[in-house]
């Protein structure tokens, strides 16, 4: 039978591949484990992934947008670089008002610039990411919880997702805790710092009894590891400190220590569901984990519109559905889609680095990243500026 | 000692070398004489390997054309090129220890490095100093020390006279008997007749790439004709 | 101030680890005159070496292994690529070792993989050797510091006291002369590039803890050494190690400080406009020393090579 | 680069045969007035833009390296910063509703980035060789580190986009589809190549070659070496600002791996893969690699391994590139025995590529064992699907892999004649 | 009337030592003057402070008259003079045919023009093609240079030195590593392409030396010891003893 493609738009080479093709084995997993193994969406169809690779630059990722538009595709999946995401909802936008019969649709699932749903949004574009804004509202809630924490230090990437949490950090602790005081605010620039120990320094120096950082990659693990080994013993409020290697990295010294604030959350599994979800994906790909649990409520939810609309061809009709949609999620609590900006709202859960209690641990170690904290359905109601141009409802 | 059969050789195109035949005896002084650019300082560098030769060039019967230049050296063949090369920052002293072979000690061959002191006693003096600020005389002398240090058993010295004083002159010919004396064959490449003539005991000249005459120096002040041709401005 | 003293023994440490880069790299350039672009590669290698050795073996017989490994590599290479390359001219050697570090890094991500590795310091170095104020040194680090003072006088040792270094030395003036001597010159060139890139590779063993053991690696190290080299003036040790120590203390100074241009322009008498975020010059005022700390390098070596093309202690061009 | 003979110079001394000079040309455009109708998919039409806009860029890089001898680790700058112009002019034309064609965005971006490059021309094309690298080197590192701060020109990571269908319409074209932007992309690479091969016969043009080879006995022909090189330096920078201004119409976006030295090194590897030699290698290197990059690319993973290694194989043996590999039958050409090559050719070109297959395969198969999903054991090679987890097609890769190599390793010297 | 080089009290020194030691020379337009000297004496340095290629430390140089100080090769170039080199310097990659062309340029009045084409004009190729005739390297056209041999290298050497139509024309060592025909063949051509300029060439063959100059000057350790026609120079007992040798003393 046909199939309803969705192409994945990712880095499959270069420095990002692993990323990429983490990425890749979860939307391929979940499609099979939510879909295809219950018999497919319309009576029998089955999604297929298509994978493309971007190669992390704008130009192939429109390239592979492009060819995919070609071949008659869809959806596409994209999360990795919000810069990308910028170049692909720009397209997309361009793309459907352009060849109105070539429409297609953006599942973002990770690229979490707040601007996607904001000044720069499109009607064509979904995210069941949390935003940075999200996030950081969560950070804060947890950090205004701890009444002994007085000093907070900012370190970030200096671009535009840096800027954005530090912008985030500093709006949520004035209005939650305005006695908290901003001890650092640092701005470096991306991937190019080779040795972190200044900043460690700076860190130790300045007394702060809690870290906020949005770095990932290298420059996560360089940041973490400069403060711990400068002496700072208080906890790192991270974005993207799990799985990839950064896990295994920090090992035992980042034991509660390390914060990781995402939706969806491993450990401890929700349900009997989410377990055995994990341990099926686990037991396939046993050097990947599932760092992006929300490809899963992505999967179920499109699925779930194109059986309501009865047409995967009818994109405009399967946007419609999926705003303000609601959805049981496997990971426990609800997902809704915003309709005025369509993103998603969720749990979002404060979870650490640890090896206690830990039924799936990240990076084949001993250590993984357990909840400790949720905060039901995060900005709920955060105000938007988006204003999207809205096709006929067909 | 050192045979030379048919040798020819190249550089890049240009065929310089066209069949160049000369022999070597134990503890010979042979002169290789002729005018610029003939091809004297080529046939040196053909049999020392830094260019590669064709023909045959045996050494103590073994057949050396096409070794490496460090091979052949190791061999017992010295070479002391014509534009000096002192190896630049390093002192006298240091230009004389490289004249060791690999392994080799000082004192262990023919030569030790008092030896030269005593010959020349402006080295002594210097020897501590970057050896790029002795004067031509003396950077001529410490080519001629360095590849004597190395204990050869056949040196090629390439014009050793060139841009010295008389008393000089002097000092270098009496070095290349000392060198005579001690059983070590020479290949002297020289412009100045007078010496050459005065302590070689055979006389090659060359011209374009070939040997033109072979013998005595008392032959050679006899044949007018080949001074003529192949020697005079 | 505390702080103060602890910049300086940061910037003494990655200074010196920039150091035993270079040094491998300024060896290679000033015996061969190859400008070598691969060699913060083999400094990768050199960590992900020692990496698997760690893992059956431990860190010590890494750090003793590896190099080793990552100097017969290197001389391979040598023997089978360079010296075939060479016969071409420079550039071509230039670009092969441009492509040499391409594959390298594709052959890394092919065998281990994209992600960081998890490559440790030795336990019994895993402590706070001392404090200063509230920030504690590493005891690692302060072996490292030794580590790459010794190499640096052992460099020096063999480049001016032994017989292979005066060899190397006299090599550069007049290769032919000195293989006339007895010397095997192609031999001592293929030992010269191994050596070189053990260098490197000892400087991933002991960088890939504390760096990061990541196929970026040399990538995010590889410009920066040939800034070094060539602030330093390409060949000379001692300018390599001025150099890598002056890098060192500005990358580390600039991090640390907290300097804002508007500091300056204020100075200047200049205000800042009403409404910043229209301001075309909006990013200036914004701007920190922090966030163009690690592009303060290449800024100075444009400067040093429009003043003085051969660098501080350079002696000629390449 | 000695010995490797420099076509664009090797001409024939009596050039009246206007005809023949002019061929090529009109091959040229005949070629990509029919391409889109043979690539109808827009998904093709944008990779043949993008092929034009690197042959167009590498051929400007090498009037730097081939035909002036300067090696630059910084290039992409010149094509990064007249893009990003470009993308402002786009805007300010959707802002302001300028009458102008998109048709001449391109020469804004080029007189953009030759502005660039009269001023770090005057310092860094003093020198050659090294001191010109790493001057280019650093300004690279500068520009590229600029351009995620100064955000108010370059927009950050983000990059800066724009509309390109703001502009007045040209005959009716709004520039809508990928094809319309063909042949505006196809005009100027026609423009830009002709500019560029004209400007190589230009006295300028000449002398750059002489103070490649040797600029201090080009001193001594009346002629300074330094503003020969600032002439092709900014005659670069120019034809690079053209290049970016064609990314910013094609793609309608400029980020910052545009301009870095990510880019910059990848042109250096193109053109070097073309030939630095010759006037057209540059172009195939250009078709070769984007070729390899989009294609290869859906292919494997492994690409950038096979890329690397073909690259690092074509210099150590073809360093005239593929376009000397080429010329190298020019004579046997004339000579009319190109006949006389195709044996040995089969003997050696085909075993070897047969050993690189085998080499490739078991790259794959050892990719695939390692990463793939456990219990996903079947893989498709080579159009066979085969189970990578039995002992047999190793056996096969590695045999055919050995017999290969040996059979092109014997057999080559034979091709040397 | 002025001639056409003249050098006043040059010194040069390199570090400590001195190399040129104060050269006083005037050189006629016109003549052809040979500088000879054993080696090492000073003489091509002579020829690259005279180019512009090194500063003097002292002394002048002037060119019809002017003042060649802190002036470039390409302005000294520029104002009609033109040199070749002792160890052969010339473009490798490119043709031989283009060699010469890329040598009339200047001359021809082409300068830095960016809408010139250099293969349109048919007067510029066909006076390259006369050059190639008279160095003898038609049939060589379109080959790289670089794969001349020596002997024809050397040629292209003078052809470019000539070519330029420079009226002072300077010679380092023309015969160097040139066979008896091949000299002869080269001098041949010295004469002709020289027929009314000022030629000033060093060369250590002195059948050459004694066969083309009109006057010779003898240089020893950076000085001149004597300026004069051939025939008083080869009777000089001073150039004798430092230069022509000890081999001609033996006979006399
Ligand atoms: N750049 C330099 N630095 C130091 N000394 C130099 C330099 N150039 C030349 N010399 C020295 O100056 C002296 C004169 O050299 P020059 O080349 O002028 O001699 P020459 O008369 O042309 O000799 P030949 O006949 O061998 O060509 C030599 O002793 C040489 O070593
Ligand atoms: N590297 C080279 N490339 C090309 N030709 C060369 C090279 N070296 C020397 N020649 C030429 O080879 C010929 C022989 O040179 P060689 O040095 O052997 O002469 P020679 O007899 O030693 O004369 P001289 O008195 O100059 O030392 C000369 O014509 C010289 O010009
Ligand atoms: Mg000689
Ligand atoms: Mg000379």
């Amino acid at each position: 039978a046909e199939t309803i493609k969705i192409a994945y738009i990712e880095p499959l080479s270069g420095p990002f591949a692993t990323n990429g093709n983490t990425g890749l084995a979860e939307w391929q997993y979940a499609a099979e484990r939510l879909v295809n193994e219950k018999g497919g969406v319309l009576d029998g169809m089955k999604f297929e992934i298509v994978p493309f690779d971007n190669k992390l630059d704008s130009k192939e990722a429109l390239i592979a947008l492009q060819v995919a538009i070609d071949q008659g595709i869809h959806y596409f999946a994209h999360g990795l670089s919000s810069g990308i995401g910028h170049a692909l909802t720009a397209a997309v936008t361009k793309n459907n008002a352009r060849n109105p019969e070539n429409r297609i649709l953006y599942l973002n699932y990770s690229a979490e610039d707040p601007a996607l749903v904001n000044d720069a949004c499109s009607f064509w574009h979904f995210r069941w990411d949390a935003d940075v804004d999200i996030r950081l509202d969560a950070i804060t809630d947890a950090i205004a919880q701890q009444q002994d924490i007085k000093k907070v230090f900012l370190i970030n990437q200096d671009y535009s997702f840096g800027k954005a949490i530090v912008a985030a950090a500093e709006r949520g602790l004035a209005a939650k805790r305005p006695d908290i005081e901003i001890v650092g605010n640092e701005l470096h620039p991306i991937g190019k710092v080779k040795d972190f120990t200044p900043y460690g320094r700076k860190i130790v120096a300045s007394g702060a009894q809690a870290v906020i950082t949005g770095n990932w990659g290298p420059d996560m693990i360089g940041v973490g590891k400069s403060a711990i080994d400068a002496g700072y013993d208080g906890p790192i409020y991270t974005i993207s400190a799990a799985s990839l290697g950064i896990t295994r990295t920090f090992g035992a010294a980042g034991k509660d220590k390390i914060h990781v604030v995402s939706e969806g959350h491993l450990n401890p599994p929700a349900s009997e569901r989410a377990k055995e979800y994990t341990a099926g994906f686990e037991a396939k790909y046993p050097d990947y984990d599932i760092i992006q649990p929300r490809i899963a409520n992505a999967v179920e939810m499109l699925a779930r519109a194109i059986e309501e609309v009865g047409s995967a061809e009818d994109v405009v009709s399967v946007a419609y559905k999926l705003e303000g949609m609601e959805h049981d999620s496997i990971w426990g609590g609800k997902v809704y889609i915003r309709p005025d900006n369509h993103q998603a709202i969720q749990d979002i859960h404060d979870q650490v680095h640890t090896d206690e209690g830990i039924t799936f641990p990240l990076d084949n170690s001993e250590y993984g990243t357990i909840s400790r904290n949720v905060i039901k359905m995060a900005s709920m109601d955060a105000p938007t500026t988006c204003k999207m141009e809205r096709p006929e409802r067909p | 000692m050192l045979e030379v059969r048919d040798m020819h050789a190249y550089y890049g195109k240009s065929h310089i070398l066209q069949g160049v035949n000369l022999d070597i005896h134990a503890g010979e002084i042979v002169a290789l004489l002729g005018r610029n650019g003939v091809g004297r300082s080529t046939t040196c560098k053909a049999i020392m390997g830094d260019l590669t030769p064709m023909g045959s060039v045996k050494f103590n019967g073994m057949q050396i054309a096409g070794k490496k230049a460090y091979e052949i050296s190791r061999l017992g063949i010295g070479y002391v090129p014509e534009n000096r090369d002192i190896f630049l920052g390093l002192t006298t002293r240091q230009n004389l220890i490289l004249g060791l072979k690999p392994g080799q000690k000082d004192g262990s061959g023919r030569w030790s490095m008092q030896d030269m002191f005593n010959m020349f006693s402006n080295l002594e003096e210097r020897a501590d100093v970057e050896a790029t600020v002795l004067s031509g005389g003396e950077q001529q002398m410490l080519t001629m020390c360095r590849t004597l240090m190395g204990d050869p058993n056949l040196v090629m010295i390439d014009e050793p006279t060139e841009g010295l004083s008389p008393q000089m002159v002097q000092r270098v010919a009496e070095l290349l008997q000392e060198i005579a004396k001690r059983g070590v064959s020479t290949l002297l490449v020289e412009q100045k007749l007078s010496i050459a003539l005065d302590i070689a005991h055979r006389v090659y000249v060359m011209g374009h790439g070939k040997v033109v005459f072979e013998g005595t120096p008392a032959e050679l002040k006899e044949r007018e004709d080949v001074r003529k041709e192949w020697l005079e401005v | 101030m505390d702080l103060v003293a602890i910049n300086l023994i940061d910037g003494l440490f990655y200074g010196l680890l920039l150091f035993m880069l270079s040094a491998g790299l300024t060896l290679i350039f000033s015996m061969m005159g190859i400008l070598n672009f691969a060699h913060a590669s083999f400094y990768m290698l050199g960590a992900y070496f020692a990496y698997q050795i760690s893992l059956y073996l431990g860190f010590w017989a890494g750090l003793l292994i590896a190099p080793p490994l990552v100097g017969v590599l290197g001389a391979l290479i040598e023997r089978y690529g360079l010296r075939r390359v060479h016969q071409f001219g420079h550039v071509p050697e230039l670009v092969f070792t441009f492509g040499l570090a391409w594959l390298i890094e594709e052959v890394v991500k092919f065998i281990w993989g994209n992600n960081m590795m998890a490559y440790q310091e030795p336990e019994i170095l895993k402590f706070a050797l001392f404090h200063i104020g509230s920030n504690s040194i590493q005891a690692y680090k302060v072996f490292m510091i030794f580590t790459s003072m010794a190499i640096f006088i052992g460099l020096l040792f063999i480049l001016t006291r032994t017989r292979i270094g005066l060899i190397i030395q006299a090599a550069l003036s007049y290769p032919k002369t000195v293989e006339a001597l007895g010397h095997n010159v192609p031999l001592i060139f293929m030992g010269v590039f191994g050596v070189g890139t053990a260098l490197a590779g000892v400087a991933g063993v002991l960088a890939g803890p504390s760096l990061g053991t990541f196929p970026g690696m040399a990538v995010v190290l590889g410009s920066i050494v040939f800034v070094t080299i060539v602030i330093g003036g390409l060949g000379s040790l001692w300018g390599a190690l001025i150099a890598s120590l002056l890098i060192g203390w500005m990358t580390t100074a600039a991090a640390s400080s907290s300097f804002q241009f508007a500091t300056l322009l204020e100075f200047f008498g200049m205000t800042p406009p009403a409404d910043l975020d229209e301001s075309y010059l909006r990013d200036l005022w914004t701007l920190s020393l922090p966030q163009i700390g690690p592009i303060l390098p290449y800024i100075f070596m444009i400067l040093i090579l429009v003043l003085r093309p051969y660098g501080l202690f350079g002696k000629r061009d390449a | 680069m000695t010995g490797i003979p420099d076509s664009s110079s090797a001409v024939s001394p009596a050039n009246g045969n206007a005809l023949r000079s002019s061929l090529p040309w009109i091959v040229a455009v005949v070629v990509l007035l029919v391409l889109p109708q043979v690539f109808q998919a827009n998904s093709a039409i944008t990779i043949l833009n993008q092929m034009m806009i690197t042959i167009i860029f590498a051929l400007s890089y090498n009037m730097l390296l081939g035909q002036g001898g300067m090696l630059s680790f910084g290039h992409a700058v010149y094509m990064g910063v007249g893009g990003f112009f470009c993308m402002h002019v786009m805007n300010l034309v959707e802002a302001n509703e300028l009458p102008i064609w998109l048709h001449v965005l391109p020469i804004f971006g080029g007189l953009f980035s030759l502005g660039l490059a009269t001023i770090v021309g005057s310092f860094s094309t003093r020198k050659a060789g090294t001191v010109f690298a790493m001057i280019s080197l650093g300004i690279g590192e500068l520009v590229a580190a600029c351009s995620l701060i100064i955000i108010v020109f370059f927009g950050g990571e983000e990059g800066i986009s724009g509309d390109r269908t703001y502009f007045k319409p040209f005959f009716g074209v709004k520039f809508l589809q990928q094809n319309e932007v063909y042949y505006l992309i196809a005009f100027w690479t026609i423009v830009s190549a002709l500019l560029m091969y004209l400007f190589s016969r230009t006295p300028v043009g000449r002398m750059a070659n002489a103070v490649r080879d040797n600029p201090e006995r080009a001193e001594f022909l009346g002629y300074s070496a330094r503003w020969v090189r600032y002439f092709s330096f900014c005659g670069a920078g120019f034809f690079a600002g053209i290049a970016g201004a064609l990314v910013a119409i094609n793609f309608e976006i400029l980020t910052e791996t545009d301009l870095n030295l990510g880019k910059s090194g990848m042109i250096l590897l193109i053109t070097f893969l073309g030939g630095t030699g010759f006037f057209f290698g540059p172009i195939i290197g250009a078709i070769v690699f984007t070729l390899l990059q989009s294609v290869l690319s859906l292919q494997t993973e492994l690409w950038q391994l096979y890329v690397g290694a073909l690259f690092v194989a074509t210099v150590m043996f073809f360093p005239g590139g593929l376009a000397g590999l080429l010329m190298m039958h020019q004579p046997a050409m004339r000579l009319g025995n190109l006949g006389l090559l195709v044996v040995p050719y089969v003997n050696t070109l085909i075993p070897a590529a047969i050993g690189a297959l085998g080499l490739a395969g078991l790259m794959e198969m050892l990719f695939h064992v390692r990463h793939a999903a456990v219990g996903d054991i079947e893989m498709r090679l080579f159009w066979i699907t085969f189970d990578s987890h039995t002992i047999l097609p190793w056996v096969i890769a590695i045999a055919t892999m050995i017999t290969g190599f040996w059979l092109a390793y014997r057999n080559a010297p034979k091709l040397r004649e | 009337m002025t001639p056409a080089l003249q050098l006043d009290g040059l010194h040069k020194r390199f570090g400590k030592t001195e190399i040129i030691r104060g050269v006083d020379l005037s050189i006629a337009a016109g003549e052809r003057h040979a500088i000879i000297g054993p080696n090492g004496a000073g003489k091509s340095t002579l020829f690259n402070l005279i180019t512009g290629r090194f500063p003097c430390t002292s002394g002048t140089v002037r060119l019809h008259g002017h003042d060649l100080a802190g002036k470039a090769p390409y302005q000294i170039n520029r104002m009609g003079l033109s040199r070749s080199f002792q160890i052969t310097n010339i473009f490798p990659r490119m043709s031989v045919f283009e060699n010469i062309r890329c040598s009339l340029l200047w001359s021809q009045g082409y300068k830095y023009s960016f809408w010139n084409m250099v293969g349109r004009s048919p007067e510029l190729t066909s006076k390259t093609m006369e050059l190639l005739e008279q160095i003898n390297l038609t049939s060589r056209a379109e080959l790289p240079a670089g794969v001349l041999s020596y002997a024809e290298q050397r040629a292209l050497e003078i052809g470019i030195t000539i070519a330029g139509g420079a009226d002072v024309i300077m010679l380092d060592e023309p015969t160097a590593g040139m066979s008896h025909s091949e000299t002869d063949y080269i001098v041949d051509l010295i004469r002709k392409v020289t027929q009314d300029k000022t030629l000033v060439m060093v060369e250590h063959d002195m059948g050459v030396v004694f066969g083309l100059a009109d006057r010779i000057s003898v240089l020893v350790y950076g000085e001149i010891i004597a300026t004069a026609p051939p025939e008083e120079v080869r009777a000089n007992p001073k150039v004798q003893e430092a230069y022509l040798g000890a081999a001609l003393q033996a006979e006399h």
